[in-house]
Order: structure tokens, then C-alpha cells, then sequence
């Protein structure tokens, strides 16, 4: 192997394909309302750990639905747990406890 | 003036105009370039939101036609006028000509039209038709697809547009890949044609939104199975019950919302299609295999309505629809007298819409024809 | 004189059975404890007023069955009859058997089975009043009473609604082997001692020589044969009974015993379990008291993860993780418990568990100085959602010159109490650890919390060397102090007791003073300690909002039903969860309180009317 | 897919393309990269009887400077008035470029111009102002690839090879990539459009061989000025090619032909470059998929000697190519120049198989 002087750069594509949707299966089960989420952002916007830091809920959950649950690994640990989110969405989804199973997801499966 | 109207165009619009009109006495010609009429509601199978038949939509359409004097398999060659008397001469056209000036290019022989047009007298090579008012409702063309070249369709064999759908599910027959097989994978693209400098369409098309939650939840009904995508720049859901069928489709039935445009797609070995798109929510580009595509063709103008446009010298928007008197309280006017405008010929619009739209057009012919002034001036 | 026979055998194995295992868990529990608890414990029994304390409760709880009466005249009848009736039918049967027999100890089965061992003849009108006489006629009185509890508990099964019962325990196989037992023991002995007084023509009170009379002269056969039938199944029942009591819910009578006199030592439950949460969970008497305290159950038809199923899947050393979860930690069950158990505590253990693996990661917060002030107000992170509420705060603090300090303005670190009821103390604590530095920096003498949820976990875990007062409690001490006066405006309202305040902060009494000052407060079918939850706990975990819903709405239907003009309560969470689905205009107290100010100089731009308009 | 639907679209993207006496501009940097390409050009044009005058003083166009953000629009709108100049200068009307990249930017002008007449109008001045040259816009812009394509029959009948494995007789297959300046800016300016060009297509498919469409046919080399030209961003690069390797890897190519500076440079170089780095190749055996320039196939197509278009310098090597389309080489002669001297030998890459 010849060290050029620069690497191979990882792809920022999600690959939908080769996805890892165990964390999905296991979230969605454990709280289905998940799937009602428009994308609207509020649940950031109210978030107390987001304004003080880049936490952002929102992204976390679209995330494992994409497939790609490594990102948010040590982003969740971020979550104060106040609640605040699940009381803005305007589509009901039972957000705090969105966030409790995709911790459980994360310490199912590592 | 007598009480004379000729209706250009024999879609939902025109048809709905025409049963108006001839219940209140007037003696009404409808004119439709098609051999059938019906116009792309008699392609559709179900209507969103509540998927109630298009064909009964139709059919209520039909009812009280018998005295209004349809002729079809026309084409306009010249509108005149004379004071107040309009004279439109037409042709006989060339039968496998229609399908092609819509940009339909369907992958399924057309079922029989429902609606029989034994009404119809057959009409001589050239003729001509004379009356105290127009109404025109030339409607609207599917995008032609093709035009996105990045899309593929009609390159690609597993792409298909929301009409080749409508029509798949028409037939009644299952859905199935170019292959033969259930599809695993679907994806709905939204706004194609739609919202889009790069093939000349600023506008939103505003039904393809609801149109692609509808078929993404008879998809899934379909094929239980199946995951199915829908990509969105914007969800509009704009009238009643589109919203709460939103709901649905994700909640019941698990249908998949992608913010983000398809950029481009591309053929795997196996026939099934790679989308290119940002999933904009999470900031990242992705990729993805789909068994079908369908693509959710927005609406351009007619073919007709462009060339009624010209003859008649109507006021065309921008956007090549036909802009009327004013949007707000005189939209079934053309600007020109005793030249009136229905449907989608003004725009983007719904068949619940079409059919008021129309209704207030034969409405506005009515008062006009019996010298009740409508409009300020 | 015959003392033995052979059938006494079933209840003397159950009796030794039983005794043995009781002790056995006694010793258990007892060496089980932390040693602190160990300290305690023995401390508390050398302590005559303890003791007594003890003694008192168990004879007011575990045989009157006060709380039981409270609740409801009929069940509380029922218990006493069963618990006291029993326990004077085996003091005085012991008493009775000492007047036939002299000896200091008797063998135990000898007064439970007396009448078969003793036949007196048939007594003269004049004899009543013999010692022997008084005895069975106290003795037959007594096995009335219980049988009338008897009566009570078959008709109880049918008619729970009688007893104040909406639903009952649904029980499994042991407590049904035991049940059955137990409602066949009175029977049996009814029947057991009326045959024998009938056979023999004496030695019944009035109630078994009659019944027994009657009996003989309409059963055919051998009456002595079936008197013998029924001693031997009143021995059995009883011995089986016994053995089935440790698997079953009668095990709870010895446990409270226990209990009670743990209590009185002040043990507490701990945070991650000690034997005292076993002995509780041992002492439930699966009576379902908490099944119609539970909101979830009666507002939302969820019915399977209530405190006594949370027990027993506790006492099957395997808690389903949605009953640790689906619970609102309101604390009305725990009101309600007749045995008192810290049902919460139980449940938190269970959620400590399952929330102990996850980490959490707070090293983005940062701890900048706040400043300085005589009171630190923190209004919580959910009055950020209700900002007419710190408004309104803000307005009062400069209305009386407090020289105060809004600490979470700009957004709070969270006070840590989410995480707890998530069971991720130890994440709890790094916030908690923070906030305690902001907090000390401020050198305030006085932490003031529009948050009833703040407000517990401030008092129960921060340790501050401050005053921490709920802005009720606050507001109140401003008025009696003279900084802010305040004029009513007469309107018809309700308060809402939160959860967090009252029932988890104890404060009732003056969120009411302050009401009755500025408007005209109704009362509401269920408060203080009975009183509702709002439904948005953010204890509850793994239910749909639409449960959320049914619980708000239910709550709403019973606090509104007067319709007053405003609904009222003290916490930015209710307020919020109310709001969304109340009709009635829903405020929290420290809006009125800042409405009622009639000379206020400060004003909220479009939410307040003019208080002059107002009071017109 | 569709054949006739990619037909339909080719249809409508028909191009004017000049039938001789072309004004020939080089690319600034190819002749480094691959330095028989553009001689090739000339020797066919001139086989084939076509006209092609070149100016030896024409310079670059800028365009890599354009792209690389230092060179300032209205310079490189001068610069190319300049050649205009010189083309004028010598009679010309037929623009033909070497370059993708100037290609795109000549494009780029002339819409420029066509749309904003003062922007020509000042660009005029300033040629003047600096050379004191006048010039008339070309009346037919092409790309060298464009006249190849154009004379894609010709080359055919005149040829000795086919793009046909002589084992087998089954077509060579090929994947074609297009630099991304040819047409992604301005459709109509290439042949078969944006999406689905069929400026390489029609040669491979007129010369015998099959067009494979690949995923990421669409995706750019990796060149993309700035992250090659910078080194911190080269790993960039490396990385947008080898999606591509990765993406046609399992239609197993046995051909990349491009028709663009960079491209070839690229998608060959660093094929050696990833192998290097983690040991992946993409072709048979170890071996890389050969790419060449659309000169140097129709070089071998017309039967020209495989050193003498320079494709001993490529550095993934083509003889499997050649043995595959029965072309004799003599290895040898590999790496001998013109005189017969030994240029030297490249040391053996660890992984990709090597002649």
C-alpha cells in the first residue's frame, strides 16, 4: 500500500439499499407514531438540549428511517428527556418516548 | 342573440357545462376532438380523496345530455364571428391522431370508453356550427415525461407516469414490473413537469400531490408487502380530507414520505430503477432501488386550448394556461364577449373543481344569453 | 377427656407449615436489609412510642381496616368482619377452650375444633349466664359476624360497584385454591359445629344448636358421620389454606404486619430495591383499590398494568417492561393503597433497570455565572411552551420589588426529573449537578419554580442550603407580606391539584388561600389527595397520545363539570396538556394572581384586559 | 430499456457539425496526459482528406483557470476572442476544440454574447485594447469527438479493426464517459443531449462494440479542477472515480472511452492509484479496464500502430485490449520513442497486472 498523501474519502450518500433497518423494525415497534412525522421541525426548534447544542431530533429519527443509525449513536446521549418535543408536534407522535426506544434500539443492538 | 352555445371540448368540464345548459332550455353543440368523450376523466379509474369511481363522476356528467348535440372526432379550423354570432368550422380528424397530441403514451391498449357516443351524428369532412356563445374547455395535457430525459421514461422500462397507473388499475389487472413481477420497492415522483425553471413550468400542478398519496395507499393495498416511496418538494395538500388522507397513508399504511427531487435515475441489470435525490431532511444524499417508478405528470395546457388560444386571441398567462377576466369574480370570462372559459383550461384544478367551475360557466352563459350583465363594465 | 382425633391432622400440618414459612420470611427480610435499615429497626423496637405506634396501626389497619371504611363503609365491613372476626373468634375460642380445659397450652387445633371435643348437654334458660353458656353464645356471635363478611365478599363478586369497587383483581391460580379455601372455612365450620351440637343435643349457641337441631331433623342419615364429614373438611380447608397462603395474596396479612413495624422504624424504600420494597410487594393484598384509582383504567381502558399487577409480575420476579412503563406516576393509586405501599418506588426500581444501560452525554452544557439576586426564579423548561405564565412572574416580582433573577430565560438546563421518572438517575444527576451550580452561584436566599415537576426534584434531590418554594407558595407569602395586594375579580373557577405539588410536594392548602383571595373558587368532585392527573406525565412512556387524550379529556369532563369560568391550576405542563383539549379557558394561578394586582404598572401586551375594566 | 426511447431522444438532439476545413485549438494539458491523442486526430483527419489548420501561436483557452476560480470571466472571454481572431485571421469559419473544458466554455461564450450583444461588444474592446485583433464568431462550433462522430463511417470502412473480441466475435463492451462540459451546460450544443449523449455511442456502435449503461454513468471523473489541483482534496477525487469503477464493475467492461482532458487521465490514473491504496482492481484477472481517448480507438481502428498513439503511457495497460481486438503490438517496442531510444519502463504497480 503507497501512502499518496491523501484517502479515500467516505461516501455521505445513503445508500437505501444496504441500509441497517434492525434499529427501524425495533423503533417502529416500540413506538409506532413515529411514522406520522412531516418533517416540520418543531420538535428542534422547542428542543432544551438544541439550544445548546446541534442536537436535532428530527434528523435523529429520519435518520434510522433511512437506514443509517450510526450517526446518531452519540448524538442521542444529548436528549435531556424534558418532554417539550412531544408536546409541539402538531401529528401526535409520541416523541419522548420515540427517543426512549431508539436509546432501548441502541442498547439492544448496539 | 339567441339562445345558441357551442362547448369546445367534451371533458368533465364541458360535458358538466353542457348538461347545465341544456336543462335550462339553451340549444347547446359540444365539440370534441376525441372520438369519445369523457376526456381524461374516462381514463382515470378512482378519484382522490374519498377513491370514489371516475366513471360514476362521469356518468352523473352524462345524464341530461340528451338534447345537447355532441359531435366528436372533430378538429377546430376556424372560429369566426359576426356581431354576435360565432361560426366554428371544423374537420374530421384523423382518429389515431388525438392519443399522441395528449402526450399519452400508454403502455396498455385503452379499455372501451364508458361513455358510448351513439349521440353523435356522423359528421360530414367539413362542417360548421354557429351560436351566440362559446364556451371553451380545452382543458389540460399530462407533462409529457419524456421530457425529463433524467427520469427515463420511456427509456427506462419500469418507469412509468401516474396515468399509465390510472390505467393499469382501470384494467384491473395486478400492478407488475416490466419483468412480471410484484414490485418489492415503489416510488412516486412528485412535481414532474411541475415547479420546474428546467422545462419551462413554474407552477404547481397542485393535484398531483393528493394524486400520488392515492395511488401510493391502492398500491399498498395491492401489495401489502411492498414498501412505496413517495418523493416530495412540498406536500399540498390543499382541499378537504387531503390532509387526514395523508394521515393514512401514513399511518395505516405505512406509506414513506422522502423530502427531496429525484435528480436523475438510472437502470440496473435486473430493470430495476436507482433513484438519485437529497433526502433533504437529513441532509445527505441518497440512493435507492425501486422495482416501479411512477412518475406524477403535472398538467400543461392543451394542445386544443393552444389552438383555440389562437384563433380565438384569449389572454395567455405566462404560464401558457388561459388567464380569464379576473381570477376572483369574473373567472368563467374570457375578456372577449360571449366567449366564456371552464376547467382546466384556466390552470391546474380537480374534478370536484372542474365540475363548479363549470357549473358557474353555464351559469354566467345563461345570464348572458338572456342580457343579465354579469360582468362591471 | 378425647383431645386428639385424626382429623385435626390437615390444619396442624398447615399450621406448622404456615408458621414456619412466616417466620422463615420474616428472617429474611430482616437480614435482607441495608445495614442502616438494620440500625433503625432495631433502634425502633427497643422505642416504646414506636412500638406502640406499630401495634396501634396494625390493630387499626390490619383488623379495623380503617382506611377500607373511608373508602367505603361495606368494604371496610367486609375486612373487619373477615380480619377482626377472625382474629376474636381465635382469642376467644382460645379463652373458651380454658374454661374445658386447664392447661397452659393447649394444643392450637384444640380451640379451633372444640365443639367436637366438647359436648355439653342442653342448657336450661336459667343457665345463659353460666361462664360455658356466655362462650357459645360470644362464639356463634362471632362466627355470624364473619359469616356475614362472607356473605358480603360472594355478593362483592357479583356487585363490586356496592363496595366502591369498579373492578376487581383478576387473580391467579393460587389466590383462586386460596380463595376458595377461604370462603369454604366458615361454612364449614358453621356446618362442622351445628351437626355436632344437633347430634348431641347441646353444646351450640344460638346460632349452630339451631341451625344444628334443624339440620339433624331434616337431613336424613347418620348425623354423627356427617358432623364428621364436615370437621374433617373444615380441617382441610383450613390446612390448605394455610399452605397455599405464602404462594398466594393472603400471604399479605403476615408481610404488613411486618411492614407496619418497618415503617414505624423509618425504614424507606430505596432507590434501586431493598427487602423493604420486597416486603411491600409482599404485603399487597391484590385488593384492586389501585385498579379504580388508576386514570389509565378508567379513562383510558388500560387495565393490565396497574400497581397490583405491577406486584404481582414483581412477586413472578418478572416485570413486562411496558407495566414499568405505562404509568403516569401520579400517585393516586398510592393515595388509595390500603396497605400504603410506595407503589411509585416499586415502579421506579423496575424503570432504574431497564433505563440503567443507556449514557447520556451533557458535555456540550456549559455553566456560565447567571449573576446575582435575592431570589432565583426558575420557571422550567415546559413554562417556555406557557409564556404567559413567567410573564406573569415577572410582572409580580417587579410589582413587589423583588430584586429576583429569571435564571432559565434564555432556555433551561432540564431539572432532571424526566430522566428520573425515565429511570436514568445517574443522568439525571449530571443536570442536576449543573443547575445546583447556577443556582449556588446566584447567592439567593430563595429558589422560587413555576414547575410543580422542577419544584419535587429541587426539594428531593438538589440538596440546595436554600428555601425552595413553588410560585403558590410564593405568591401567597407576597400577599401575606404585604408586597402585592391584590383585588378579586370574581370569577367562577376550579383548581386542579398537579400531581407533582400535591400529592408529590404536598401543597394544597395554598394554591386555595391564594384563589380565594382573587376569584371565587368551586369546589371539584376529586382534589387534593384524590385529585386527577392532567394526563401529560411524562412518566408515561409507551402509550399513544390518543391515551394521553382520553386521560386529559376524562379529567376535564370531571373537574369542568360545574362549569366554571376558568379552570386553574399551578403547573406549566398541565396547563399545556388541558389547553389542548379544554373548551374552558384554562390559566395558571400566577396569571390570576398577576390579573388581581388592580394597581399594576406592568402590563402583557394583548393578553390582559385592564384590570379596571375588569373589575367593573 | 428502451432503445427506441434513448433513439427518439437522439433524434431531437441533432447537431450541425462542420464537413471540413476546420480551425483546430488544442487542449492546454493533454498533451501531457496523453500526447498521442491529439497528433492521432490530425493523422486520421488528413487520412480522411479533411482540412484542419492550426495556428501555432493559439493559446490556451483559460478555461482550467475559469474553473479553478482565478481566471475572471471577462478574461477568458478575451482570450477567446483571441483565437476567434486567429481563426478569422487565417480564413476559418469551422471551430473545432480539442478540449471538453473549452469547448464548454466557447459555448458558454458565444450564448453569452448571443444573449448579451454589450458583453461582446466590450470584450471586442478589450481584444483590441490588448492585441489590436478583430475576429468573427465561428459559424460552426464543434468538438473534435463531434467531428470523429461525424466521420464515425468513414473511419469504419476505412478501418483494419473492429471493436469485436476475435476469439469470440462477441462485441467488446464499453462504457462511455462524457466530460462534463460537453454538454450538461447547454443540451443542444451536443450530440444526443445532457443525459443520454450519443456522441461516443455512435462511434462504438458504428465500430462494432456495445454501449453498456451503467449506473453512475452520469457521475463526473473525479477531476473536477479544484479537487484534483488541490492535494488536501485530492482523496476527493480518488473517491468520485472509484464510485464510478465500483458502479460499472459488474457489467464487467472491458473498455472506458471518453472524450475529455481529464476524464481519461482520471478514471486511468487512478485506477493505479486505488490499487495502490487498497488492492481493489476492476478488470479480469488483476488486470484494469482500459480507457482511451475516442482518438486513440479510432487510431486503432484505422489500423495505426499502438506505440505510435502514445498508449504506452497509459498507465492502465490496454494490451489485453489489443490482443482481445486481434491489433498486433509489439512489446518491445513499448517503450522506445520515435528515434528508437528506451524511454525507460515504469516500475511493476503491487497489484494491477502490468505488461
Amino acid at each position: 500500500m503507497i501512502d499518496f498523501g491523501y484517502t479515500l474519502t467516505r461516501d455521505r450518500q445513503l445508500d437505501y439499499d444496504r441500509g441497517d433497518f434492525r434499529y427501524l423494525k425495533l423503533v417502529k415497534s416500540l413506538e409506532p407514531s413515529m411514522d406520522l412525522c412531516i418533517g416540520c421541525g418543531s420538535c428542534t426548534a422547542t428542543c432544551s438540549a438544541a439550544g445548546f447544542t446541534n442536537f436535532n431530533i428530527r434528523r435523529l429519527h429520519t435518520v434510522i428511517r433511512r437506514g443509517d443509525p450510526e450517526s446518531i449513536k452519540a448524538e442521542l446521549k444529548k436528549c435531556m428527556f424534558c418532554g417539550k418535543c412531544q408536546l409541539v408536534c402538531p401529528r401526535g407522535v409520541n416523541l419522548r418516548n420515540l427517543i426512549l426506544a431508539m436509546n432501548r434500539a441502541i442498547e439492544i443492538l448496539g | 342573440m339567441d339562445n345558441t352555445v357551442i362547448v369546445i371540448g367534451g371533458g368533465i368540464s364541458g360535458l358538466t357545462a353542457a348538461g347545465m345548459l341544456a336543462q335550462q332550455g339553451l340549444d347547446v353543440t359540444l365539440l370534441e376532438k376525441e372520438n369519445e368523450t369523457g376526456g381524461h376523466l374516462a381514463r382515470w379509474d378512482r378519484l382522490f380523496p374519498d377513491r370514489k369511481k371516475a366513471s360514476e363522476v362521469l356518468d352523473f356528467a352524462m345524464e341530461g345530455l340528451n338534447k345537447v348535440k355532441i359531435v366528436t372526432g372533430v378538429a377546430i379550423t376556424g372560429i369566426s364571428r359576426q356581431d354576435h354570432e360565432f361560426t366554428v368550422s371544423t374537420n374530421l380528424r384523423d382518429s389515431g391522431y388525438g392519443m399522441q397530441d395528449a402526450g399519452y403514451q400508454s403502455p396498455v391498449p385503452s379499455p372501451q370508453s364508458p361513455v358510448p357516443s351513439t349521440q353523435s351524428p356522423v359528421p360530414s369532412p367539413q362542417s360548421q356550427y354557429t351560436a351566440s356563445a362559446l364556451l371553451v374547455a380545452t382543458g389540460f395535457d399530462l407533462f409529457e415525461a419524456r421530457k425529463k430525459e433524467e427520469y427515463g421514461y420511456g427509456i427506462y422500462n419500469n418507469v412509468i407516469t401516474s396515468a399509465d397507473l390510472e390505467e393499469q388499475f382501470k384494467s384491473g389487472r395486478k400492478v407488475l414490473t416490466s419483468e412480471g413481477k410484484t414490485p418489492g420497492r415503489i416510488g412516486f415522483i412528485h412535481c414532474v413537469g411541475s415547479r420546474d425553471e428546467k422545462v419551462g413550468n413554474l407552477y404547481c400542478s397542485k393535484i398531483c400531490c393528493v394524486t400520488g398519496v392515492k395511488q401510493a395507499i391502492e398500491l399498498k393495498e395491492m401489495f401489502p408487502e411492498s414498501e412505496v416511496f413517495n418523493f416530495y418538494m412540498d406536500l399540498r395538500m390543499f382541499d378537504r380530507h387531503f390532509e387526514e388522507l395523508y394521515y393514512e397513508a401514513q399511518q395505516k399504511w405505512g406509506v414513506s414520505f422522502i423530502r427531496g427531487r429525484l435528480s436523475e435515475c438510472s437502470e440496473n441489470p435486473d430493470g430495476s430503477i436507482i433513484l438519485k435525490t437529497e433526502d433533504t431532511l437529513t441532509g445527505k444524499p441518497l440512493k435507492m432501488t425501486v422495482d416501479l417508478l411512477v412518475l406524477l405528470s403535472g398538467f400543461v395546457p392543451s394542445g386544443g386550448t393552444r389552438g383555440i388560444s389562437k384563433m380565438l386571441g384569449l389572454q395567455e398567462g405566462t404560464d401558457g394556461f388561459i388567464n380569464s377576466a379576473d381570477q376572483h369574480s369574473q373567472n368563467n370570462l374570457s375578456g372577449i364577449e360571449g366567449v366564456f372559459l371552464a376547467g382546466a383550461i384556466k390552470g391546474p384544478i380537480s374534478v370536484s373543481e372542474s365540475v363548479a367551475d363549470a357549473r358557474a360557466a353555464a351559469a354566467q352563459i345563461a345570464c348572458y344569453l338572456s342580457s343579465f350583465k354579469v360582468t362591471n363594465d | 377427656m378425647i383431645k386428639f382425633n385424626l382429623f385435626v391432622l390437615p390444619f396442624s400440618l398447615g399450621l406448622i407449615y404456615i408458621v414456619t414459612s412466616i417466620v422463615m420470611h420474616y428472617y429474611r427480610w430482616i437480614k435482607a436489609l441495608p445495614a442502616v435499615d438494620k440500625v433503625k429497626l432495631s433502634a425502633g423496637i427497643r422505642t416504646p412510642s414506636k412500638v406502640l405506634a406499630s401495634l396501634k396501626e396494625i390493630f387499626l389497619e390490619g383488623l379495623i381496616h380503617r382506611k377500607l371504611w373511608k373508602r367505603n363503609p361495606l368494604l371496610g365491613y367486609m375486612h373487619m368482619s373477615f380480619a377482626f372476626g377472625w382474629f376474636l373468634l381465635i382469642v376467644m375460642g382460645n379463652l373458651e377452650s380454658r374454661v374445658y380445659h386447664g392447661a397452659y397450652i393447649n394444643a392450637p387445633y384444640y380451640p379451633i375444633f372444640l365443639k367436637f371435643f366438647i359436648h355439653d348437654r342442653l342448657v336450661l334458660f336459667f343457665e345463659i349466664f353460666t361462664v360455658p353458656a356466655f362462650f357459645r353464645f360470644i362464639m356463634d356471635f362471632l362466627l355470624l359476624f364473619v359469616l356475614s363478611g362472607l356473605v358480603l365478599a360472594w355478593i362483592k363478586r357479583k356487585q363490586s360497584k356496592w363496595f366502591g369497587m369498579k373492578q376487581t383483581t383478576m387473580h391467579n391460580f393460587f389466590d383462586r385454591v386460596a380463595l376458595s379455601c377461604l370462603w369454604l372455612i366458615f361454612p364449614m365450620r358453621l356446618l362442622a359445629e351445628s351437626y355436632t351440637a344437633g347430634y348431641f343435643h347441646g353444646g351450640g349457641g344460638f346460632l349452630t344448636q339451631n341451625l344444628g337441631n334443624l339440620l339433624v331433623m331434616i337431613t336424613p342419615g347418620p348425623a354423627e358421620l356427617i358432623a364428621y364429614f364436615f370437621w374433617w373438611t373444615y380441617s382441610l380447608v383450613l390446612g390448605l389454606f394455610f399452605i397455599m397462603m405464602p404462594y398466594s395474596r393472603y400471604m399479605h396479612i403476615p408481610s404488613e404486619l411486618l411492614l407496619i413495624v418497618f415503617r414505624h422504624c423509618g425504614i424507606q424504600p430505596r432507590k434501586w430495591g431493598s427487602s423493604f420494597s420486597d416486603l411491600e410487594v409482599r404485603s399487597c393484598s391484590r385488593c384492586g383499590v389501585c385498579i379504580d384509582a388508576c386514570q389509565l383504567n378508567f379513562a383510558a381502558g388500560i387495565n393490565t398494568i396497574q400497581a397490583v399487577y405491577l406486584i404481582r409480575s414483581q412477586r413472578e420476579q418478572y416485570i413486562p417492561e411496558n407495566i414499568a412503563q405505562t404509568c403516569m406516576l401520579c400517585g393516586r393509586c398510592q393515595e388509595a393503597c390500603p396497605v400504603g405501599i410506595k407503589i411509585d418506588s416499586l415502579r421506579l426500581i423496575k424503570r432504574r433497570e431497564i433505563g440503567s444501560g443507556q449514557v447520556s452525554d451533557f458535555s456540550y452544557l456549559t455553566n456560565p455565572h447567571p449573576g446575582f439576586a435575592d431570589v432565583v426564579y426558575f420557571a422550567g423548561c415546559m413554562s417556555q411552551l406557557t409564556p404567559s405564565i413567567p410573564i406573569a412572574m415577572e410582572g409580580i416580582f417587579k410589582e413587589a420589588g423583588i430584586n429576583y433573577l429569571f435564571i432559565d430565560r434564555n432556555g433551561s438546563i432540564c431539572c432532571g426529573r424526566p430522566l428520573m421518572l425515565a429511570g436514568k438517575d445517574k443522568q439525571a444527576n449530571e443536570l442536576i449537578e449543573f443547575n445546583k451550580t447556577l443556582i449556588r452561584q446566584t447567592r439567593a436566599k430563595l429558589l422560587v419554580t413555576s414547575c410543580p415537576i422542577c419544584y419535587k426534584v429541587f426539594r428531593e434531590e438538589y440538596n440546595l442550603p436554600i428555601r425552595i418554594q413553588h410560585h403558590s407558595q410564593y405568591l401567597l407569602e407576597l400577599v401575606k407580606d404585604g408586597k402585592i395586594a391584590l383585588q378579586s375579580q370574581h370569577r367562577r373557577v376550579v383548581y386542579h391539584d398537579p400531581c407533582d405539588l400535591g400529592r408529590g410536594g404536598n401543597i394544597y392548602q395554598a394554591p386555595r388561600e391564594l384563589l380565594g383571595k382573587i376569584s371565587d373558587l368551586e369546589p371539584v368532585e376529586k382534589d387534593r389527595t384524590n385529585a386527577l392527573c392532567c394526563g401529560g406525565s411524562l412518566a408515561l412512556m409507551g402509550t399513544s397520545m390518543r391515551t394521553k387524550d382520553e386521560v386529559t379529556l376524562d379529567a376535564l369532563e370531571s373537574l369542568l363539570a360545574g362549569d366554571p369560568d376558568i379552570l386553574v391550576t399551578a403547573c406549566p405542563l398541565c396547563k399545556k396538556t388541558f389547553s389542548k383539549l379544554s373548551k374552558t379557558e384554562v390559566r395558571d394561578i400566577a396569571e390570576l394572581v398577576y390579573d388581581a394586582i388592580p394597581s399594576r404598572k406592568t402590563r402583557i401586551a394583548g393578553t390582559v384586559k385592564d384590570p379596571e375594566v375588569v373589575i367593573s | 430499456m428502451k432503445p427506441e426511447g434513448k433513439r427518439q431522444i437522439w433524434d431531437e438532439y441533432q447537431k450541425d457539425i462542420a464537413d471540413d476545413n476546420y480551425f483546430y485549438v488544442r487542449s492546454c494539458v493533454r498533451q501531457n496526459f496523453f500526447p498521442g491523442a491529439e497528433k492521432t486526430f490530425l493523422r486520421y483527419m488528413k487520412q480522411l482528406g479533411r482540412n484542419v489548420f492550426e495556428n501555432p501561436s493559439h493559446t490556451t483557452c483559460s478555461g482550467i483557470g475559469y474553473h479553478s476560480d482565478i481566471v475572471p470571466f471577462e478574461t477568458a472571454m478575451t482570450m477567446v476572442a483571441r483565437q476567434f481572431a486567429l481563426m478569422t485571421e487565417a480564413g476559418y469559419e469551422n471551430f473545432v476544440t480539442s478540449c471538453i473544458t473549452s469547448f464548454g466554455l466557447y459555448t458558454e461564450i458565444l450564448e453569452t454574447w448571443e444573449h448579451f450583444p454589450k458583453v461582446e461588444e466590450q470584450t471586442r474592446v478589450h481584444l483590441r485594447n490588448a492585441t489590436g485583433r478583430e475576429f468573427l464568431k465561428p459559424k460552426n462550433l464543434a468538438h473534435a469527438s463531434d467531428v470523429t462522430f461525424k466521420l464515425r463511417k468513414e473511419i469504419a470502412d476505412a478501418g483494419r479493426y473492429r471493436l469485436v473480441n476475435q476469439d469470440t466475435g462477441e462485441p467488446i463492451r464499453v462504457v462511455e464517459h462524457i466530460g462534463c462540459h460537453y454538454s450538461r451546460m447547454f443540451p443542444n450544443k451536443g450530440v444526443g443531449g445532457a443525459e443520454y449523449p450519443y456522441v461516443l455511442v455512435g462511434m462504438i456502435e458504428e465500430w462494432g462494440g456495445e454501449v453498456i449503461d451503467y449506473p453512475e454513468r452520469r457521475h463526473c471523473c473525479g477531476f473536477g479542477f479544484r479537487q484534483y489541483l488541490v492535494k488536501a482534496n485530492r482523496g476527493y477525487s480518488v473517491s468520485a472515480s472509484k464510485k464510478k469503477f465500483d458502479s460499472m464493475k459488474p457489467y464487467k467492461p472491458e473498455l472506458i472511452l471518453t472524450n475529455c482532458p481529464g476524464c481519461p487521465m482520471f478514471l486511468d490514473r487512478w485506477q493505479y492509484a486505488i490499487s495502490e491504496m487498497e488492492g481493489t482492481t476492476y478488470g479480469e484477472n488483476g488486470q484494469g479496464i482500459p480507457v482511451m481517448t475516442y482518438e486513440e480507438l479510432a487510431g486503432l481502428i484505422l489500423g495505426y500502430d499502438p506505440w505510435d498513439l502514445g498508449l504506452q503511457v497509459h498507465q492502465v495497460p490496454v494490451e489485453p485490449l489489443l490482443e482481445k481486438m486481434g491489433i498486433p503490438y509489439d512489446p518491445e517496442k513499448k517503450f522506445l520513442d520515435i528515434d528508437g531510444n528506451f524511454i525507460g519502463k515504469p516500475k511493476s504497480p503491487s497489484f494491477l497486472k502490468f505488461y
